[in-house]
C-alpha cells in the first residue's frame, strides 16, 4: 500500500498539473484566434465615426488622398494607402474613441476589445475631452484651439514629459488616460486597445495633412493662468453659481453626469465616475489645464462664451468636488474620497430638496 | 561536559569566544569590503570611468556635430533629453555593432553591421511615417518598432530588443526628427516632393 | 523659626517677581519709546530709494502732484498730501524694500525695525522679487508688465486668495512673503515692518496714479504656461545648460547667489538663503509662475531675451534645486532638503572641479 | 469586613454593583445627550435656524439690490466671497445696530445708530483712499481700520472690534468698492473731479 499508492497518486497529480496547464494554454490559443477573427470581421460603425471617416475617405487602396486637404488647398496630397486591414484597425480606433465603453455596440466586450476592463466608473470614454471623436472643429471646419487633437498629439509625441520623467511615446500616454483620467488599469503596450487608437490618430493625422514634429494650436490645452483674467481672485463661490447656471444642465446638479437608457449623454465631472485626483485635469490649486479646458470646449456649442474668470472659478470649483483619489495616493486618501463620494452627494441632495422644495433639486443621475 | 575537567572547560570557553570573535571579524569585514566595493563602484562609474553606459551625455560621434546642424536638430534644443535620444538614434544607426552590441552578433569587421549601411535617415524618415501598416507577408500589422526590432533578428543577425528598449526607441525618435526636418505627414511617400 | 522665616520668605519671593514684573514693563516702555523716537529720526535712504523718491517728488505739504503724472499727461493731479511723520514712514517703507536685511544701513536692526528677525537666510530682500523697488520700468519708464508692482498690488488687495482661503489683505499677503519667499516667521499685522511697507506702496499707487479695483499689467506675475510654448516638453537637462549659460554669471553656478563684502549682490536661487519649497515660485511641476517672472524680468537689463520655453526649462531646473522645506512639511521634510542643501553642492563642486580642472568652477560663493 | 455575615456581604456586593451600572448608564446617558445636543445643534444650526449669522449668504436688505446696480458691484461677479463682503459691508454700514451689536450699544430706537448715519458711502471711499496718515491730535498715524474701530467705540458708545473682525473688514472693503467705482486713486481729495 504504501509504496504503490504514491506512484498512483503521482502520476493523478502530474497529469492534473499537466490538464490545467494545457487547458490555461488552450484558452490562451482560443482567445488569441479570436482577437484574429474579431480584426478580420467588418467593423459596425458609431454613428459619428461612419460620417467622420466618410467625410475623411478612408477607403482601401494603394494611395490615399485627404478630400479634407483637396477642398482646403485645392492641391492633391498623395500619401501611402490603407489594406483593409489597416481601413477596419482605424475603424476600430475610431469606435473606441467615441464611445470606449461599447454603449453603442452590440456585442460590447467584443468590439470594444474589453475595455471596460481598464476602466473603474461607467462613464469615462475618450471623446469626452478629446471632443469631436479627437478631432473638434469650428463650425468653420477648422480644428478648434485646444482641443485636445489626437492628431496634432501624435505627431508631437516623444517629447521629454515632466509628470513621468522620460520621453513619452503615443502608447505610453494613453495609458495614463486609462489610469487617471479614467480612474482606471493601463493596457499592454501592444494590445489592440492602444494601437488601434494609434492607427486611427495617425490617420487623423494623415486627414488632416499635420507635419512630424510642428506644433498645432489644437494639440493639448490652451491654459488659462490667474494672469489672464482681471485678477480678482479665483473664487469657487462664483465658481458653484456658474456651475448651477451654465452646466448643471447637462452634468447634473452636483456634476455626477446624466445617464439615459444605460447611455452616458454628459460625463460626470465629480463622483465615481470622474477622473482621479491625479488625473491632468486636476491640480486644484494652479491649474490651468482644467480652466483651459473649459474655456475651448465648454458648453458644447457655446465656446468661448464663459470668460476666463468664469473658467478659473468654474475649475477650481469642480476641483473641489468629491472623486476619487488617485493610485499613489494610499488607501487613507482613497477611503476619505469614497467617503465623501458616497455621503456628500445625498446629503446635499436631501438639504437643497428641503431648503427649496418648490424647484427641481436637480435632473440627471 | 561533565567528565571535563575545569581548566579544559574554560580553556574550551576561551576557544570557543575566540572563534565568535574572529567569525564576527570576518563578517564585518567582508560587509565592510563589499560596501565599499559598492560605493566605490559606484563613485567610478560615475565620476572615473568616463564610459558611455554610465553617462547621461550622448558620445560625440564622426560626423554627428555636422549631421547635428544639417538637419536642424538644435530646433528641439541644444542639449536636453529628446536631442540626446537623438544623438543615441545617430550613434545606433551608424555605429549599431557598437552602441547596440546586445542585440547584434555583427562586429567591427562585419559588413554591413550599421543600420546606414542599408537605410539612410531619410529612408529611415519615410519608414516611420508609413509604418504601422498591415504586411502581407508575415499577415498582421507591423509597427516601426517592430521593424527595428526584426532589422536586429535578420539583418544583424542578433537578438531582439524590447519595444521599451533605447535601442528601439532612439531610432524611433531619430526617424521622427528626421521627419520633421523633411516636413513629412502621416504616410508619406519617398518619391512625393 | 517656622512661623517667622516663611513670611520673610514670602515677602522676598512676592519682591521679585514684582519686580521682575515691573522689570519687563520697564523694557515693554523702553522699547516703544525707542520705536517711537526711531519713528521721529530722519531717514538715511539707501541710493535706489533716495532716487526714486525724489523722482516722485516725495515732499511734506498740505497737497501732493505726482511730477511722474504730471510728466505723462501734462495734468496735474493734485492728491491728499503728506506731514512730515508720513513721508517719514514712506522712506522707512522703501528702504525695506530695497534693503530688508540692512546690507546698506549704518545700524541695520534699528534702521530696519530689526526686520532679520523674521527672515531665515542672510539673502532675502524683497527687492529681488519685486524689483525696480517695488516698481519696475522698462527704458521708455513704463511699468514693466509681470514685475510684481507693489503699487498696483496695493489697489487690487483684499481679493479672494485660495492658497489660504480668506479675502486677502495687503498686510497678511506682506506676511506670507516672510514665511515662504524669505523662508522665515511672520511680523505682527501691525508691525512698523509691515505698516511702512503698505504706506510705501500706497505711496507708489499715488506717484503712479493706479486707482483702485483695477488690474494693471505690471501687477503679479505674467504666467507662461506649457501651451505658450512649442510643446516640446519642458525639460531641466535643457534649464541645467541655460542655467549655466544665462544665470550662473549672477546667481552662481548652484545657484547660491553672490555675496561680495557682507552684500548681496545676486540673491540665492538655491541653498540655505533661497526660497521655500512652499513659495509660490516653486510649484515644481506645474508652474507658470517662476517661468512667468523669469521671462518677464530677467536677467536684468536682458528682459525678454528668452523664449517661453527657455523659461520653462530653467523654471523647472530651479524648482529641483535643493532649497529649505516649508513650514507645513513637517520634520522629515525638512531633514531631507537640509541634507540635500549641505551635501550636493560641496559634492557636485568637487566633480566639477574634478572634472574639468582647465575652467574655473564657480565664481560666487 | 470579617465581621458581617455571608448574606450581608454578599448584598452590599450586590448593591455595589447595581450602583455602579446605575452609574455608567448615567454617564453614558448623559454622553448620548450632549452628542446628540451638539450634531442636533449643528444641524439646526445650518439647516433651520435661517440665522444669518449661520449662513455664508448675506442678507439680503433693503436696497442692496439698487445699491448694487447704481455702484457696479456686479464687476466683482453676482457672488463670490468679496462680494458676500461688500453685502456685509453694506448691512454694517446702514444696519450697524443690527449687524455690529456686539461692537455698539446704539439699539434700533437711538439715533444716529449706523455709519451710514455721519458718513455717505462716498466719505467712506475718500477716507479709505486717504487714510493710513499721521493724525496730529493722536500723535499718530492712523490706519482706515482703527478709524472704524474708534467709532466703534465713540459715536456709537460701543466697544473695539480687532483689526482682523468681519465687523472692521467688511467695512474696508465695501469702502474700496465704491472708490473702485468711482475711480479714486491713493490720496483722492474729495472736491477734485
Amino acid at each position: 500500500m504504501k509504496r504503490l499508492l504514491p506512484g498512483w497518486k503521482k502520476a493523478v497529480r502530474l497529469a492534473l498539473v499537466v490538464s490545467v496547464l494545457f487547458g490555461l494554454y488552450a484558452l490562451t490559443l482560443a482567445r488569441h484566434d479570436e482577437r484574429a477573427r474579431i480584426r478580420e470581421q467588418p467593423v459596425t460603425l458609431t454613428p459619428g465615426c461612419a460620417d467622420k471617416l466618410a467625410r475623411y475617405g478612408l477607403e482601401a487602396g494603394p494611395r490615399y488622398i485627404s478630400p479634407y486637404v483637396l477642398a482646403r488647398t485645392e492641391q492633391a496630397n498623395t500619401r501611402q494607402g490603407y489594406s483593409d486591414e489597416d481601413v477596419r484597425a482605424i475603424q476600430r480606433g475610431c469606435n473606441i474613441i467615441d464611445d470606449l465603453q461599447g454603449q453603442l455596440a452590440a456585442d460590447p466586450a467584443r468590439e470594444r476589445w474589453n475595455a471596460t476592463r481598464f476602466v473603474r466608473g461607467t462613464h469615462s470614454s475618450c471623446d469626452h475631452c478629446h471632443q469631436g471623436i479627437g478631432d473638434k472643429q469650428t463650425a468653420a471646419g477648422v480644428p478648434q484651439t485646444g482641443s485636445l487633437s489626437l492628431a496634432a498629439s501624435w505627431v508631437m509625441a516623444d517629447m521629454y514629459d515632466q509628470f513621468t520623467g522620460i520621453l513619452l511615446p503615443y502608447e505610453l500616454r494613453q495609458m495614463q488616460c486609462y489610469i487617471n483620467s479614467s480612474n482606471g488599469y493601463k493596457p499592454n503596450v501592444a494590445d489592440d486597445l492602444i494601437r488601434d487608437v494609434t492607427a486611427y490618430s495617425r490617420f487623423l493625422a494623415a486627414a488632416l495633412d499635420l507635419r512630424f514634429g510642428n506644433r498645432y494650436a489644437e494639440q493639448g490645452i490652451d491654459e488659462v493662468t490667474a494672469s489672464q483674467t482681471a485678477k480678482r481672485g479665483d473664487d469657487y463661490v462664483r465658481g458653484a453659481a456658474l456651475f448651477k447656471e451654465r452646466c448643471a444642465r447637462c452634468h447634473g446638479p452636483q456634476g455626477l453626469g446624466t445617464v439615459v437608457d444605460g447611455k452616458v449623454l454628459f460625463p460626470a465631472v465629480a463622483g465615481p465616475n470622474a477622473f482621479n485626483l491625479q488625473s491632468r485635469n486636476n491640480f486644484s490649486f494652479v491649474s490651468t489645464i482644467l480652466p483651459g479646458f473649459i474655456c475651448r470646449n465648454m458648453p458644447p456649442g457655446e465656446e468661448g462664451t464663459l470668460s476666463n474668470q468664469d473658467c478659473r472659478d468654474i475649475g477650481f470649483y469642480v476641483s473641489n468636488l468629491p472623486r476619487p483619489a488617485g493610485d499613489k495616493q494610499g488607501p487613507l486618501a482613497a477611503l476619505w474620497q469614497q467617503l465623501m463620494m458616497r455621503v456628500m452627494p445625498p446629503l446635499i441632495h436631501t438639504v437643497e430638496t428641503w431648503q427649496r422644495p418648490g424647484e427641481p433639486a436637480g435632473s440627471g443621475t | 561536559m561533565t567528565g571535563m575537567q575545569p581548566d579544559a572547560a574554560l580553556a574550551a570557553m576561551r576557544d570557543r569566544q575566540r572563534a565568535a570573535r574572529q567569525a564576527r571579524r570576518v563578517v564585518v569585514t567582508r560587509g565592510a569590503l563589499a560596501a565599499a566595493a559598492v560605493v566605490g563602484f559606484v563613485l567610478w562609474a560615475n565620476f572615473g570611468s568616463g564610459r558611455p553606459v554610465f553617462s547621461p551625455h550622448g558620445t560625440p560621434e564622426t560626423g554627428w556635430d555636422a549631421f547635428r546642424e544639417t538637419y536642424g536638430v538644435d530646433t528641439f534644443g541644444r542639449d536636453g533629453y529628446f536631442v540626446r535620444a537623438i544623438q543615441n538614434g545617430y550613434n545606433l544607426v551608424h555605429h549599431t555593432h557598437k552602441y547596440a552590441w546586445r542585440f547584434t552578433r555583427k562586429g567591427a569587421l562585419d559588413h554591413p553591421n550599421a543600420c546606414i549601411d542599408c537605410h539612410s535617415a531619410e529612408a529611415l524618415a519615410y519608414a516611420f511615417a508609413a509604418s504601422d501598416r498591415f504586411d502581407a507577408r508575415l499577415g498582421r500589422r507591423v509597427s516601426f518598432e517592430e521593424h527595428v526590432m526584426r532589422c536586429y533578428a535578420t539583418h544583424l543577425d542578433g537578438f531582439v530588443p524590447t519595444t521599451y528598449d533605447p535601442a528601439v526607441r532612439d531610432i524611433r525618435i531619430f526617424a521622427r526628427m528626421v521627419a520633421h526636418h523633411l516636413q513629412l505627414g502621416e504616410g508619406a511617400l519617398e518619391r512625393t516632393p
